[in-house]
């Protein structure tokens, strides 16, 4: 079977969200989980761009103006996310995701 | 198409390497090329204005801000290698992620989408301007104060209380910089 | 002096305004506050008797008053008071009964630092109780009917500083929740099927006749609103919370857990009576007639005074349901009335004899108060002898003998009539056994040694609930029934139960008998010789004493299942993730021991039991919660992909 | 197409009268209130802030044109301006817990993010398209990212923030992405747009993904089962202030939000309904059981009551599903109530932090006599958590319950779900009457016996908080007439 151009940039974005997932998942480094859901919502403005370059009315432009907006939240999640990350440090002189458990049970 | 597969190869390559490396200073560097690589998926989109956007936010600030974040958080001491847990848990994250990834190709095969390849649309600065300005312009509005709270909230949470109480905002003016506050203010 | 529908609220607003003064008073204001709560609870007594007179211009008619709570644009709910006969002569004895039961407490609570709050906590039960009695509506029943049991809650555990006492609280709370939420599920399902909840509202109501005849399966509503009576009116198998409320003073004992309470839930069924069908009633008849029986054989063995009498509570109540199942709730009426003055006037007499022996309840520890407190026994005498069915002068034998008049012209079995037959011997004998123990004899413990009569405010009540137990077997005799008329104008007296009448004579002789003879004859010497019963038959004995043993019958029963099942869920919780499996397991056990309710021995100890295991699960929990974060992201990828299968499996379209 | 401006203007003036609050607040610490004692610091910026949530208020009421504005953007109809009033009045009793309770520094920043997350939640109960909805969403989760991580002399309060942040912006990541699918399958971003898209379409997996995509971020919000794990540690660590907000405003507007997403997004026109309503049972039943279990273990107050908000959720979920036919009277009636008595709950604790710490159930000895006030108010918001007549709580779930078994009688799944609550209710009871035997029976830790001062703001603002519940609780139709 063939795929559209539109599925593959659909696929492509999937793709970039579940690497971006597994990083949240996986590493250790509060930093690069961070950076994870940075790509994920990377991977819905490719959705945005690409719906917009294969959808039914592309002159409203709508997409490209909320992936516009996207990015700008993007940009606050992150500075609020590294002010975090700075925030661990402080108290627990490293930045390892798994060792702030103080809070459980 | 081929550019396009170009593109996301490029792309997916880099951010999967950027998540693999123990050294944090070269994924940070990988990440942005995989950044870049998405500005291009937008050129090739069509979309000139997000792909200029992209790259000032992104390649430009955040990942400026990424590294001094990395630089400031250095242990003490270097970090013990490979805690016992990891490699369990980068198999759950596998898995886990493999699932999603699943679901998602499952559901894009299956679904009827328009499969046209018609021209790509181009949308001039102008244009853009206008809708920002016209129907979005309550999304303008609020952005705004998304950014500011963002900026300020950014400040209290990165900022040292070295000082006595009665110690603000303004006493953390002068400190080296390494938060990200003031990278957070150009990004729109 | 006549009281107009209108105004029937301010029964109960009287009292409510008492807490609430109460509540406001400084710390120590105890004067204050009982003064209020007793000029409060005189007032509405006055009123109460207003209503009655109102209601007795015609006894048939249900006057209503109703008015809209809030609209929900789908329909309005609404809410609104009722007078009858019924609702006036509850009220005139909740207020009499609350009025000298209030009175006695400024006597035996004098000396308890915390009286004042004590007092608060009694104004609002009597609130809560007196705005049940005039509800119109089921709604305002249930808030009200939850509000008494909170109140019940707080005056049980008022001496918290007692284990026991807390403990009782907390198990009479529980166990009266779970018939409540019977009575919610009754409530909401009769809800669904009429639109409404009000009783009476010209024509509209759910008891009036045009909206019962279109009422489908009203079985499961009936026996759902009775599961909330069985656990107010500790109804078999819900009673074990009964008994252990006795830790709670001894007015609270007198007031709630023997005159009021208890009676809202045979209140409750004689108000919904129309709704029974003649299936439910088949239930609760059997369920009075167990309780009746059970009751009464366990207080035979019984050294505790209180709990004594409690198990013959117990026992009573069970008479009234077994009067309610047989079709004849005016004679439940009729007993509950009665009964609410002389086991108020028994259970006073009881604190009477506790607050002079200083807080000595064993009866074996008792013995000879019959000189110094002439009084107390006086009375305590003319209660027993109404309790145990003394013939003609005592109103308890009239409404006993109402009771087992309609047992035995029940229609559908003649069980339940000998039960209550075999109960009446019972009754005689125990209360035989207990003023024989108390009152009889030489004192045998320090506390009944130096016993002495008590103030007025304690005797004086006393002698006036005496008086009425006396003059209240009038107002209901085969020969004019004036009660039975007042409350169901239809009511037809049957004569002919001479036979009947003469039968149950001759076994309130014989249980009388059997007491004097065990205990009256030969005194009790020492506070730990043997019990004369415990001698002829020793292990029937230990094992009433033991309360027919639930606890052990729970252990060797419920407790191995629950162990195989925690064996079980421990096993797969070792390599299924987390404590979810165990959650599942022991909720299904849960659901379970709920659904097991008949089961008897499984119910005592089996409460704590099952919240024991509940907990246990929710540590399990607690400890797979680990503070990971990683984890924590991983649940939402994670709880993403079920969905995603759920509803694509589930067919959500 | 020509922008009216004075419209927009007319549909924002609440949201700016709160933002320039919080910049005026900000500027005026800064200029006037350096030299100050923390003290007066915190009263001014309570003042001006509280004058600015009055302002907002009073802008709203004079919003009050039904319908959509400025070109279908935003809604205006009775459940924004009802959500707008609740939102600012448990806003303002937040606001008003601060002075003397709050020991953090930087008091005019943390009343200016207050201010900027009532902003954000005001506008989520008015977002009529995806862009608003999203960016609305991210201004309150931001506010509350900062708020909970505000209390830097714990580490639990950092800990606390990192864990939200990454929770929320995991299941920001989930709703932008599914944001992006409706508006690929629908090719609009506006919701009205989207119901009649839909309803022209059949299924396909991708709606399905999408949908589910957006109830996980939900789920987030709401904390309901699976999605709760963050909720037990925010309430533990962030300062006792922001976690009233947390669990309060956000809440309220969180719900309103999804619910208008769900219901003329993807409601009964678009024929999407019942694979969410399954999405949304599921959820409902999972949060119901484990809440309530779960509480019954916890040593820890506010973990308790974290795990009371997730049981309460599920109950909230049911108000969701019962609401495409019975109207959002019910739901909002619910959240507001259980927001004033989670507000007053953690208003409570923060007094008595203020006095030493507040976070085991130990810590609650004694409260009886250190201080009336506190123990009388806090009798009133856990009677209310708990569903007890004659107060707001209990009217709550009763209309939810009887809503729910209309919808589906008593054997279909809500229903079902019901009947659960209802049993679920009675142990739920018992926990709560646990943290009120704390308060009023156990005798206080030796040391800590000393009476609680209680500063003339807070003491207002939790008596108003229970006079509210009272009110409410026994004339709901007042309320009710608001919404419907």
């Amino acid at each position: 079977m063939s795929l559209s151009s539109l599925q593959l940039c659909l696929l492509f974005s999937s793709a970039l969200f579940c690497l971006g997932l597994m990083a949240a998942l996986s590493r250790s480094n509060t930093i690069l989980v961070l950076l994870g859901v940075e790509l994920m919502l990377n991977a819905a403005n490719v959705n945005f761009i690409a719906f917009w370059r294969y959808g039914p009315n592309p002159e409203a432009a709508t997409g490209v103006v909320f992936v516009l907006f996207a990015i700008a939240v993007a940009a606050a999640e992150a500075a609020v996310g590294l002010a975090l990350v700075i925030a661990i440090y402080r108290h627990q002189k490293n930045i390892r995701l798994q060792e702030a458990t103080r809070l459980k049970g | 198409m081929m550019a396009l597969i170009l593109i996301a190869l490029v792309t997916l390559a880099s951010a999967a390497a950027a998540m693999l490396l123990r050294n944090l200073i070269h994924s940070a560097l990988l990440l942005t090329a995989s950044w870049a690589g998405l500005a291009a998926f937008y050129l090739w989109a069509g979309a000139e204005f997000v792909a200029f956007a992209q790259v000032l936010v992104y390649v430009g600030a955040i990942s400026m801000v990424v590294l001094f974040a990395v630089l400031l958080t250095r242990p003490p001491q270097p970090m013990p290698v490979t805690p016992p847990n990891t490699l369990g848990r980068a198999l759950v994250a596998l898995i886990t992620g493999g699932a999603v990834l699943g679901v998602f190709i499952g559901a894009i095969v299956s679904s009827p989408l328009p499969a046209t390849a018609a021209p790509a649309p181009t949308v001039s600065v102008k244009q853009l301007g206008l809708e920002l300005a016209g129907r979005h312009a309550g999304a303008l509005l609020i952005v705004g104060a998304l950014l500011t709270v963002a900026l300020l909230g950014a400040v209290v949470l990165a900022a040292t209380d070295r000082e006595p109480v009665g110690a603000s905002l303004d006493d953390v003016r002068g400190r080296p910089p390494g938060t990200p506050l003031q990278k957070s203010g150009d990004a729109p | 002096m006549s009281l107009s529908v209108q105004l029937l609220w301010l029964i109960p607003a009287l009292p409510l305004l008492a807490a609430v003064v109460g509540t406001l008073a400084p710390r120590g204001e105890f004067k204050l506050s009982a003064s209020t709560a007793i000029a409060a609870l005189t007032l509405s007594f006055l009123l109460s008797c207003g209503a009655l007179i109102t209601a007795l211009a015609d006894p048939s008619a249900h006057l209503t008053s109703n008015f809209t709570w809030f609209d929900l644009g789908h329909g309005a709910v609404r809410l609104g008071w009722l007078l009858d006969p019924l609702t006036a002569l509850m009220c005139v004895m909740v207020t009499f009964v609350g009025l000298l039961i209030f009175v006695f407490s400024t006597g035996y609570m004098r000396d308890d630092a915390n009286a004042k709050q004590f007092f608060c906590f009694l104004s609002l039960f009597a609130a809560a109780m007196l705005g049940l009695i005039i509800a119109n509506s089921l709604l305002l029943l249930f808030v009200c009917w939850e509000l008494v049991g909170l109140a019940s809650y707080l005056l049980i555990g008022f001496w918290f500083h007692k284990p026991e006492a807390a403990a009782a609280a907390k198990k009479a709370f529980i166990t009266t929740r779970i018939g409540d939420l019977g009575l919610l599920l009754g409530l909401l399902w009769l809800y669904d099927s009429t639109g409404t909840l009000l009783l009476y509202d010209e024509g509209q109501g759910v008891l009036d006749p045009v909206v019962l005849a279109g009422l489908g399966g009203s079985t499961a509503i009936g026996l759902l609103i009775f599961c909330g009576a069985v656990g107010k009116s500790g109804q078999f198998p819900l009673h074990v919370w009964l008994p252990d409320a006795m830790e709670g003073p001894t007015p609270v004992s007198a007031l709630i857990h023997a005159a009021t309470m208890v009676a809202a839930g045979v209140f409750l069924m004689a108000r919904v009576f129309p709704l029974l069908t003649p299936d439910a009633l088949i239930v609760i008849a059997f369920t009075g007639a167990i309780t009746a029986l059970l009751g009464a054989l366990i207080a035979c063995a019984q050294s505790d005074l209180k709990r004594i009498l409690a198990f013959s509570t117990v026992s009573q109540l069970g008479y009234m349901m077994l009067a309610i199942g047989v079709g004849s709730w005016v004679a439940a009426i009729f007993h509950l009335l009665t009964h609410a003055f002389f086991k108020a006037l028994l259970f006073l007499g009881a604190g009477s004899v506790i607050h002079a022996a200083h807080h000595e309840q064993d009866i074996r520890a008792l013995g000879g108060l019959r000189g110094p407190m002439k009084t107390t026994f006086v009375t305590f005498a003319i209660g027993m002898m109404a309790l145990a069915g003394v013939p003609f002068l005592f109103s308890g034998f009239w409404s006993k003998e109402a009771v087992l008049h309609a047992a035995h012209g029940w229609g559908f079995s003649q069980i339940p009539f000998y039960a209550g037959l075999v109960a009446v011997v019972l009754t005689a004998f125990y209360m035989t056994r207990l003023v024989a123990e108390v009152f009889f004899g030489h004192p045998r413990g320090n506390g009944a040694a130096h016993a002495h009569e008590n103030t007025a405010a304690m005797t004086l009540p006393l002698g006036l609930l005496a008086a009425c137990t006396i003059l209240l077997g009038a107002i209901g005799t085969p020969w004019w029934p004036w009660l039975q008329r007042t409350l169901d104008p239809e009511f037809l007296s049957e004569p002919g139960g001479a036979g009947l009448m003469a039968t149950s004579i001759v076994l309130v002789a014989l249980g009388l008998g059997a007491g004097w003879a065990l205990y009256g004859r030969k005194l009790r010497q020492k506070s730990a010789a043997a019990d004369p019963l415990a001698v002829i038959a020793p292990r029937a004995f230990a094992f009433l004493a033991a309360r027919m043993k639930f606890d052990k019958l729970y252990a060797a029963t419920f407790g191995r299942l629950s162990d195989t099942l925690a064996a079980c869920a421990d096993a797969l919780d070792r390599h299924v993730w987390d404590g979810v499996v165990r959650l599942l397991a022991r909720l299904g056990r849960f659901t379970g021991l709920v659904n097991r309710e008949a089961d008897e021995e499984g119910l005592n100890a089996g409460f704590d039991a099952t919240s024991e295991s509940i907990r246990a699960t929710a540590k399990a929990y607690s400890r797979a919660h680990t503070g990971d974060a990683h984890g924590y992201l991983l649940m939402i990828a994670f709880g993403f992909v079920v969905l995603v299968f759920a509803v694509l499996v589930g067919g959500g379209r | 197409m020509k922008p009216n401006y004075t419209e927009l203007f007319a549909a924002l003036s609440p949201e700016a009268a709160l933002i320039v609050g919080a910049l005026l607040v900000v500027v005026l610490d800064l200029t006037l209130g350096r030299k100050k004692i923390a003290e007066a610091r915190w009263h001014a910026a309570v003042r001006i802030a509280l004058l600015a949530v009055g302002l907002a208020g009073c802008f709203t009421f004079a919003s009050g044109r039904p319908g959509a504005e400025f070109g279908g953007a935003f809604m205006l109809d009775a459940l924004a301006q009802a959500t707008r009033y609740s939102v600012l009045v448990l806003a303002a009793l937040s606001l008003a817990l601060l002075p003397g309770t709050a020991r953090m520094r930087h008091p005019a920043e943390f009343v200016a993010v207050v201010l900027f997350a009532t902003a954000g939640f005001s506008v989520m109960a008015t977002a009529q398209n995806l862009l608003i909805a999203f960016l609305a969403l991210e201004l309150a989760s931001l506010s509350l990212y900062v708020l909970a991580g505000f209390d830097k002399t714990r580490p639990e309060s950092a800990e606390a923030a990192l864990k939200y942040f990454l929770f929320g912006g995991v299941s920001a990541a989930f709703l932008l992405f599914g944001f992006s699918l409706l508006y690929g399958l629908t090719g609009s971003i506006e919701l009205n747009v989207i119901a009649r898209e839909l309803g022209a379409q059949a299924a396909s997996p991708l709606l399905v993904v999408a949908l589910v995509m957006v109830l996980v971020a939900f789920g987030f919000k709401a904390a309901a089962v699976p999605f709760h794990l963050w909720a037990p540690d925010v309430y533990q660590g962030a300062p006792a202030p922001a976690a009233a907000l947390i669990a309060s405003a956000s809440k309220v507007a969180g719900f309103t939000f999804f619910a208008r997403l769900l219901w003329s997004g993807t409601g009964a026109s678009s024929g999407q309904a019942p694979a969410w309503m399954l999405t949304l049972a599921i959820l409902a039943g999972a949060s119901l059981l484990l809440g309530n279990v779960a509480a019954l273990a916890q040593r820890n107050l506010r973990r308790l009551l974290a795990y009371s908000a997730i049981a309460h959720a599920g109950i909230m979920l049911l108000g969701v599903m019962t609401g495409t036919r019975f109207g959002p009277g019910a739901l909002l009636y619910y959240t507001f109530t259980y927001g004033l008595a989670t507000v007053g709950t953690f208003g409570v604790i923060a007094i008595i932090e203020r006095a030493g710490r507040c976070q085991d159930l130990d810590d609650l000895a004694g409260l009886y006599r250190r201080s009336p006030l506190l123990a009388g108010c806090l009798l009133m918001f856990v009677l209310s958590l708990a569903g007890i007549p004659p107060l707001a709580g209990f009217f709550g779930k009763f209309l939810l319950f009887s809503q729910a078994l209309r919808l589906t009688g008593l054997t279909g799944p809500a229903g079902w779900l019901a009947i659960a609550a209802i049993a679920l209710s009675a142990v739920a009871l018992y926990y709560y009457l646990i943290v009120l035997k704390r308060a009023f029976v156990t005798p206080a830790v030796a040391g800590t016996e000393a009476r609680i001062a209680v500063p003339l703001k807070p003491a207002l603002a939790l008596l108003l908080a229970a006079a509210l519940l009272l009110a409410l609780g026994v004339f709901p139709s007042s309320a009710l007439r608001l919404v419907t």
